[in-house]
């Protein structure tokens, strides 16, 4: 389904000094069609830049990437808009992800409206499915984003990423800003979700434990490379790399 | 809060002690005045003698010498001051002027305007208050041939940094003026050589037969500089009544009394000019005692100046016209009964009460103002204000209120005039609304529009315009030719503005400028006069008064028309 | 720090040209014609003979690139060219009219911050109270009341009225009594900003976490406020000083002219009446590189100040 | 106690509703417009008939400001000048805003090339006194309402520029941003549906903030003698005709330099008000804790 | 006998959308040498509890009821007294080590400070004492770390410099406020193992969020919900037999205990349920719950839970 290959990402600062920094340093992997992979790793590691990599929200220094037979990095910009409905992302912090301006109706009827196949009676129609779907209320439709609690949105969220049918998705650190109790409602939301449309994603995060219970496969990532993938019960049973140890070491063996 | 409170008393303290340091110092005293009458002559002897003789009361003021004894050295000593040998206790002046250059050399553009006022040069002849040519550094000339001038020097005249006058400075002086890097020297391309023929006399050859030539020797462009000054921009040495002392470009000029100054003794001790641009601000200082005399104060400002008691306000018509150009190329200003008419319509008393508060001008008739003593004025009747002339004459060009809505109609739609004028003097846009006032009354439908100076010459030149209203010094070396020729001579460059042609105009100005006998100029001119009011190319507004206001302490000023000349030798301080 | 500095500079470069541009291209939009203005005598009309040489002597017939590349190399001669009115070198007479305004505007400075920094501390720590209001309504008074109406208030009231102070004038070589109305007059207004400025930086300041950090340590309120908060509130309040500066000189247009300060702004006012277009280009290049040149210093000390951005630019 | 912070449009009329002082200044600018749009039916008199019998008539019934040199009602005139201050102050921030905000947009959202050189050109223009500036270019291209407003113009339209940039920036950051652009919206769509409407927000208060300063600014030129000529009242320029009037006739001054200090008062006032209500560090203060 | 005692504790205050009721009468006590963990999700009102103990809270905060600090009542302090308790008694670590040190001061000062002022050395010693402080805590090359500004520290460092302050001079009890927030996996390991070893001998109250980190260093463990303390027991407690159905619920949605979730959200402070906080999001909730507010009562020994069941 995708596979990616020596993917790197140098950020560069400084207009006459240039400094550069390695964000992403040389990362492979690939996920099957209907898989979560899992990608841990500290803060800065890189994981994020990954994920945006995927999807080429932002170029990257080198490397490949191949969604479905095709060769992302070598699309024209028409092209890959045309892609890019089937590959989508979920960002952690769902206030932001979600324009302040807009009413909820109109963010989740907004993809649909820019893929032009179904009239305005049918949006309609299909933005009060999906917001069922996401076990929202239909009234919510006409609230704006901050009416709503952070849980609320990621549903929103998620009621947008779906309404294109995407094959792909990309759930970046989904829970980090929620409370522990909504943040199982939302993972719980998202794996029902998942076998239901038969999703492929890459699920990043930081919490070791929620990777583990949202993954087929887990992949750890350190500055910039991934030190260690396989599947979840490995990782945790058998962690071979040492940074994935002290991961999951508990504080005491610190 | 603490805190606080002591910065604030900080800066209440400084606040005082900024406040201490203003307050006024004293200055000096007319001493040898001994009968207080703000003169010294011989009475102030007399005065001097009762004294000692105990008739009268002694005073401060009798103890000419200053040796704290009044006795009859201080009789002496008055006489020594009449007569010159002792200097003059004339004090010091400090005045606030209005414009100031960025340099001191006269041969800079109209520097010389400037460094005249204060004193410090002089020209070969110059105009007296009445405007009557004098001779100044020169005792007299004489006209050797049509284009010859042989002109004779002083000969006890020395410059202020001790080179004496003589021809040679004279040729010098005035080359700098004919020399092609001088911006003015086209106005002097007449002069074809300035040669000296001995120490003391010097001859000026012209191209051809040019009257004005001795009058255009008292533009203070020709002023006569020492020829052994390094930088005439920076230091000044003149043959004046004044040397400069200090100058700060800008802010201030100072200059003290020529001990050695050729036309006798200086009173003045001193003087300080100080530039100030705001007319309002230079009237405040002189009423807040910072400065002693202050040119061109606000006419509105004027009455309650006047109205103080150790305050006066001298005013005098100066030759400064205010004047409307006529674009005579343009219908129905073509007609000259319609120019006719607006000169009818306005109502220049009117002008003068109200946009001049009563003191800034006076009524013009035509060109020249009646302190010029080539005006024509006694024998011209003007245009008094008369509207239902001018409604006659514009009903005789076909302009009337065809439609009845009370404006008058030309060729089917309202008659309209827009008067353009600019801002740089204070009179011109109020003269300019108040005349909109008068054209609205007999039915005009007139406006006002201002422009800056170049934006306006533009316009004007390119006849964009009905009416101009400008100030013009219509006689600054006291010779009419300068303004007619250029003004009403069909070749003249402010002719081609108005598109005024008139060839009696034309052969009278000419045969007056090739004509050396005064009487029969003076005949000419009276009929080019009268020609261009009845012509009316240019309409003329109103004289400007000169409004000087002064202390009382402030002795001998007198206002000079051409508004060239300003501090003398005779002026002093009795403060 | 100094490569900081060197690279600051480097940076300038473009925005130097781009003044200098900017600064010429004034001369682009001329109506009318200097020469006429400038040759126009206290009689009045100018010479046309004299007004064609005048133009061809300063090179006003040239293209306009041309004037411009000569205009540049008076620049880097340091002279700004040729005034039009005295004939002398247009910086000489800049420098001699920037030296009062500058003093003026180091004692407008001075009075300005005396007032509003104790004066926006105390309205940030006591909000809300009537020292606050009263002082945000002065603030709010003082930016909205125009300078030139302030300065004429102020001749009228001590000046003429009372007679405490000079009307105007430079007096003997800018004494301070010449300067109390026209550096209250600027400095008023810029002290309503400041002092906005201050308070809210303060109040700011006052509610950040590390304030509260301080007082869960025990400390005083005066050790809270005069250490903790003062030393952060102050740096944006630095800052503006380089922002001040520029106020004042544009002030010093309109107050120079009503108090007769013969301070560049004045000397830009008599320029423009007089279309003495060197010296109106010379004082507009001039102020522009002094005020980047001021702009930065303060960046230079802001960063020192700044210990968050020192050693950003230290490695 | 982090609370919503996202609630922006709401709390911000909250808030400004809360603020006396910025709805004072928001009645004061509607009651400008006001007398803007009706001068000719609330002036007692024609403000540029000249009624030379009342020349400086002290304030009573008939001239409730009394009368100019040449006898015309400042009232009036000071009615009617509200029309040029405020269509100078519109138009300037009108034009200086859209060319800012289109500046702006390009630059911070191409970013790249067009960024640089727009950012130069602004820091160059920046560089300039904004007064020295437009003085130069107003004294040279000389007095008139079109020059005025040129010259404000020209050193107006930079705060825009920089103002918007900043402001399309930090959305920029937001990830509806990126979402978006996962959609496959174009950059047009993504502009102008997603971030200039939340990126537009502190544009409009420092147009209102910028109202002021543009009315101070042409009065400013107006005095200096380079502003909006004449029949038409303008304030700035009744001032410095009245100043010669100054002891005589202190009401010629007083009264348009009053209607100079309310107006911008009001601006100002209304554009604190927005921007307080708008800066979102001021309002989780206020929310926190 | 309880190191601190706090009855009857009622903390509101007022902002534009209403009065926020943060603390609702709570009683809680703290015996000496005990470490309390008060766990609670976003915007249970923890960090008010805590702050209002060292009395940080704005002047318009209405304070009711009684904080008896080794049997003084720290509410009825002059503000003089109360700053001789903070930091020397009581020393409270605030959460967010980014925006709690002051930038513009050197960590070393900023810790000095403290010292400064309540043990009454000079600057050098105090400084000196700063160094020891930042040894302590585990800092490498502590004398070059003092002259450093806080940005130059990463998230960890600023944590372990804030414990630094906190323990700086010796205080009888430490407030921590999330002092794990936002840290990662490991460097969230470190400094739980940090703030275990440095309190063994001293009182705390541990506010989080973090179960997890709780249970590591805490002996006993109260759940706060909405303003008002759902449970109490000692951690093992807690953790084998959690009695409140909130309690249980917390525990269930984490992810090593399965993510089951909680229905619903959170109320709001300032719009708080009727009857019990928790009824709407209770599976076990009836008629009663929804009208009356249960007591905290003790169900078993020094076990005590907010819920009728036990009633």
């Amino acid at each position: 389904m995708l596979e990616i290959a020596n993917l790197r990402k140098y950020f560069s600062s400084g207009l006459l000094w240039k400094q550069s920094v390695k964000a992403v340093d040389g990362v492979s992997f690939h996920i099957e069609r209907g898989e979560t992979l899992g990608l841990v790793g500290e803060s800065g590691c890189g994981k994020t830049t990954v994920g945006r990599l995927l999807l080429r929200l932002i170029e990257p220094t080198e490397g490949k990437i191949i969604f479905d037979d095709i060769d992302v990095l070598q699309l024209k910009k028409n092209e890959l808009r045309k892609l890019r409905p089937r590959m989508q992302m979920i960002f952690q912090d769902p206030d932001a992800s979600l324009n302040p301006r807009m009413k909820i109706g109109d963010s989740i009827a907004e993809p649909l409206k820019l893929q032009g196949h179904l009239n305005s009676g049918g949006i309609k129609v299909k933005v009060l499915d999906l917001i069922e779907t996401v076990g929202l209320n239909p009234e919510h439709r006409n609230r704006y984003p901050y009416q709503l609690s952070g849980g609320q949105n990621q549903r929103v969220v998620l009621a947008r990423v779906l309404a294109l049918n995407p094959d792909f998705i990309v759930a970046d650190e989904p829970t980090s800003s929620l409370d522990v109790s909504i943040q199982a409602q939302i993972l719980n939301l998202m794996k029902d979700l998942k076998r239901e449309m038969h999703l492929t994603i890459l699920f990043i995060s930081h919490d070791l434990e929620v990777v583990r219970h949202m993954s087929d496969r887990i992949a750890v990532m350190y500055r910039g490379k991934i030190v260690e993938i396989g599947t979840a019960n490995d990782i945790f049973e058998a962690a071979k790399h040492p940074y994935t140890k002290t991961l999951l070491s508990p504080s005491s063996d610190d | 809060m603490k805190q606080t409170i002591k910065v604030l008393g900080i800066i209440a303290v400084i606040v005082g002690i900024m406040l201490l340091a203003s307050m006024p110092t004293a200055s000096a005293k007319l001493y040898g005045d001994a009968n207080v009458d703000d003169v010294i002559d011989e009475a102030d002897m007399t005065y001097v003698e009762q004294i000692i003789a105990d008739n009268e009361e002694e005073n401060e003021l009798a103890d000419a010498n200053q040796d704290g004894e009044i006795n009859l050295l201080d009789v002496a000593y008055i006489e020594g001051i009449i007569l010159g040998d002792k200097p003059f206790p004339g004090g010091t002046i400090t005045v606030a002027m209005i414009f100031f250059k960025e340099t001191v050399d006269p041969a800079v553009g109209w520097t010389g305007w400037y460094v005249r006022k204060a004193g410090i040069y002089e020209t070969l002849f110059a105009n007296d208050e009445n405007m009557v040519l004098t001779p100044e550094l020169a005792t007299g000339y004489e006209q050797v041939s049509d284009t010859e001038w042989e002109i004779s020097l002083r000969e006890d005249v020395t410059f202020h940094d001790g080179t004496p006058f003589d021809a040679d400075a004279v040729v010098y002086s005035i080359n700098r003026v004919l020399d092609e890097s001088n911006s003015r020297h086209t106005e002097y391309d007449f002069i074809e050589s300035v040669e000296k023929k001995d120490d003391y006399t010097v001859t000026i050859t012209t191209e051809e037969a040019y009257a004005p030539t001795i009058a255009s020797l008292t533009d203070p462009v020709t002023s006569i500089v020492s020829p052994n000054v390094e930088d005439l921009g920076t230091e000044a040495a003149g043959t004046g009544p004044f040397k400069l002392v200090e100058f700060e470009p800008a802010v201030s000029m100072s200059v003290e009394r020529n001990d050695n100054y050729w036309g006798g003794p200086v009173k003045l001790e001193s003087a300080t000019f100080e530039y100030i641009t705001d007319p309002q601000t230079r009237a405040y200082m002189l009423e807040a005692g910072e400065v002693d005399m202050a040119r061109g104060i606000p006419q509105a400002e004027a009455d309650i100046i006047d109205g103080k008691s150790d305050l006066d306000v001298i005013s005098k018509e100066t030759l400064r016209t205010y004047f409307m150009y006529v674009n005579t190329k343009k219908a129905p200003l073509n007609n000259v009964k319609v120019r006719q008419a607006i000169n009818y319509a306005i109502n220049r008393e009117q002008i003068v009460e109200t946009a001049l508060e009563g003191v800034g001008g006076v009524a013009a008739k035509s060109v020249f103002p009646s302190v010029m003593p080539w005006s024509a004025n006694d024998d011209l009747e003007g245009y008094l204000h008369n509207q239902t002339e001018a409604l006659s004459l514009l009903a005789d060009c076909g302009i009337t209120d065809t439609d009845g809505d009370g404006v008058l109609d030309y060729d089917g739609s309202p008659f309209e005039l827009t008067i353009k004028t600019y801002t740089t003097r204070p009179e011109c846009k109020p003269t300019a609304e108040v005349i909109v006032e008068q054209l609205k009354e007999i039915g005009i439908k007139a406006r006002v529009e201002t422009r800056d100076i170049p934006t306006l010459r533009e316009e004007v030149a390119e006849g964009n315009y009905d009416l101009a209203l400008y100030a013009w010094g219509v006689a600054p070396i006291g010779d009419p030719d300068y303004f007619l020729s250029r003004h009403f001579e069909s070749t003249g460059n402010e002719a081609g503005l108005t598109g005024y042609s008139n060839t009696e105009v034309d052969d009278w100005l000419d045969a007056a400028r090739t004509t050396f006998d005064d009487k029969a100029r003076w005949d000419y001119y009276k009929q080019v006069q009268e020609q261009i009011l009845e012509d009316s190319p240019e309409i003329f507004v109103f004289y400007l008064n000169e409004l000087v206001g002064l202390n009382t302490c402030v002795k001998g000023y007198v206002i000079y028309p051409n508004e060239i000349t300003f501090l003398t030798k005779d002026m002093y301080n009795t403060a | 720090m100094l490569k900081y500095i060197i690279k600051r500079l480097i940076l300038l470069i473009p925005i130097l040209f781009l003044v200098t541009l900017i600064s010429f291209s004034l001369l682009f939009i001329i109506p009318g014609d200097p020469a006429e203005t400038i040759l126009t005598g206290p009689g009045g009309g100018a010479d046309p003979k004299a007004v064609e040489e005048f133009r061809i002597k300063m090179g006003l017939d040239k293209p306009i690139y041309i004037q411009y590349f000569t205009w540049l190399e008076s620049i880097l001669h340091g002279n700004l060219g040729y005034s039009y009115q005295s004939k002398r070198p247009v910086i000489d007479t800049i420098l001699s009219r920037f030296h009062a305004t500058l003093k003026l505007a180091i004692v407008s400075m001075i009075i300005s911050l005396m007032i509003s920094i104790p004066l926006g501390i105390i309205s940030a720590i006591k909000q809300y109270s009537a020292i606050d209001n009263v002082s945000m309504a002065g603030a709010l008074l003082g930016v909205s009341m125009p300078n030139f109406w302030q300065g004429l208030l102020l001749i009228l009231l001590f000046a003429v009225t009372l007679g405490w102070l000079p009307v105007a004038g430079y007096g003997d070589h800018g004494d301070l009594e010449h300067m109390i109305l026209p550096a209250i007059t600027l400095g008023t207004s810029s002290a309503a900003i400041t002092t906005r400025l201050m308070r809210s930086t303060m109040l700011e300041t006052i509610n950040q976490d590390y304030i509260q950090a301080a007082r869960a340590k025990g400390l005083s309120e005066r050790v809270v406020i005069g250490k903790h908060a003062l030393k952060n509130a102050l740096i944006p309040v630095v800052t503006m000083i380089g922002l001040n500066f520029a106020y004042l000189l544009d002030g010093s247009v309109v107050v120079e002219t009503i108090f007769a300060w013969p301070g560049i702004g004045l000397l830009m006012v008599e320029s423009i009446y007089l279309r003495d277009y060197p010296m109106i280009q010379g004082c507009i290049l001039f102020v522009a590189i002094i005020f980047i040149f001021v702009n930065l210093m303060v960046d230079i000390l802001y960063t020192y100040l700044d210990p968050r951005i020192r050693y950003e630019t230290k490695e | 106690m982090k609370q919503r912070s996202d609630s922006r449009f709401i709390s911000f009329v909250a808030q400004f509703k809360q603020n006396r002082a910025a709805l004072a200044g928001a009645t004061i600018v509607l009651l400008l417009v006001f007398v803007t749009l009706f001068a000719p039916q609330l002036s007692p008199h024609d403000p540029i008939k000249a009624c030379l019998d009342e020349r400086l008539t002290a304030p009573c019934m008939e001239y409730p400001f009394g009368t100019d040199q040449l006898g015309r009602c400042i009232f009036s005139r000071v009615l009617y000048g509200s029309r040029v201050s405020l269509s100078v102050g519109l138009i300037v921030v009108g034009i200086a805003a859209t060319i800012g905000v289109v500046l702006g947009i390009i630059s911070g959202y191409c970013g790249g090339v067009p960024d640089e050189i727009i950012m130069r050109l602004v820091d160059a223009m920046l560089a300039f006194p904004s007064l020295f500036l437009a003085l130069a270019i107003a004294g040279i291209l000389g007095a008139g309402f079109i020059n005025v407003i040129l010259a404000i113009t020209v050193v107006e339209w930079t705060r825009y520029a920089r103002v918007m940039r900043g402001s399309i920036l930090s959305v920029k950051e937001n990830y509806y941003v990126e979402a978006a652009k996962s959609l496959g919206a174009s950059d047009f769509y993504i502009v102008t549906r997603h971030i200039v409407p939340n990126a537009i927000t502190p544009i409009i208060v420092v147009a209102t903030l910028g109202i002021a300063t543009v009315i101070l600014a042409a009065a400013s030129l107006g005095f200096l003698g380079f502003g909006v000529q004449p029949p038409t009242p303008e304030w700035g320029m009744m001032l410095n005709d009245g100043r010669l009037f100054m002891r005589r006739a202190p009401w010629l001054m007083i009264f348009p330099g009053l209607a100079i200090m309310i107006t911008i008062l009001a601006f100002n006032l209304l554009g604190d008000g927005l921007r307080d209500a708008w800066d979102p560090r001021l309002r989780e203060r206020r929310r926190e804790r | 006998m309880s190191l601190l005692s706090i009855t009857q504790l009622k903390v509101h205050f007022p902002t534009q959308d209403g009065i926020v009721k943060a603390v609702n009468t709570i009683d809680l006590e703290i015996a000496n040498n005990e470490r309390l963990g008060l766990i609670g999700e976003t915007g249970c009102g923890k960090t008010v509890l805590g702050m209002s103990i060292i009395r940080l809270l704005p002047p318009s905060t209405t304070i009711e009821g009684e904080i008896r600090y080794k049997g003084n009542d720290l509410l009825k302090l002059t503000e003089k007294e109360i700053r001789k308790i903070r930091g020397k008694e009581i020393a409270m670590i605030l959460q967010n080590p980014t925006t709690s040190l002051n930038p513009v001061l050197k960590v070393g000062d900023q810790i000095a400070e403290a010292i400064k002022l309540h043990q009454g050395l000079d600057r050098r010693a105090a400084k000196a004492k700063a160094v020891e402080m930042l040894e302590a805590v585990k800092i490498p090359d502590a004398t070059k770390r003092a002259n450093e500004y806080p940005h130059q520290f990463s998230g960890g460092m600023k944590e372990r410099a804030m414990i630094a302050m906190g323990l700086a001079c010796d205080p009888a009890m430490i407030i921590a406020d999330e002092p794990t927030k936002g840290l990662d996996v490991t460097v969230k390991k470190q400094i739980v193992k940090l703030m275990k070893e440095v309190t063994t001998q001293k009182t705390m109250l541990f506010i989080t969020h973090d179960l997890g980190v709780a249970a590591e260093i805490c002996d006993n463990i109260t759940v706060m919900y909405a303003g008002e303390l759902m449970e109490y027991a000692n951690t093992e407690a807690i953790f084998k037999n959690p009695m409140h159905p909130y309690t249980q619920g917390f525990l269930n949605s984490l992810p090593s205990m399965g993510l089951k979730a909680i229905k619903g959200m959170s109320p709001s402070l300032i719009d708080l349920p009727s009857g019990c906080r928790f009824h709407p999001r209770c599976d076990f909730a009836d008629a009663k719950c929804r009208t009356e507010h249960p007591e905290l009562i003790e169900v078993e020994k020094s076990h005590y839970a907010r819920c009728f069941q036990y009633a």
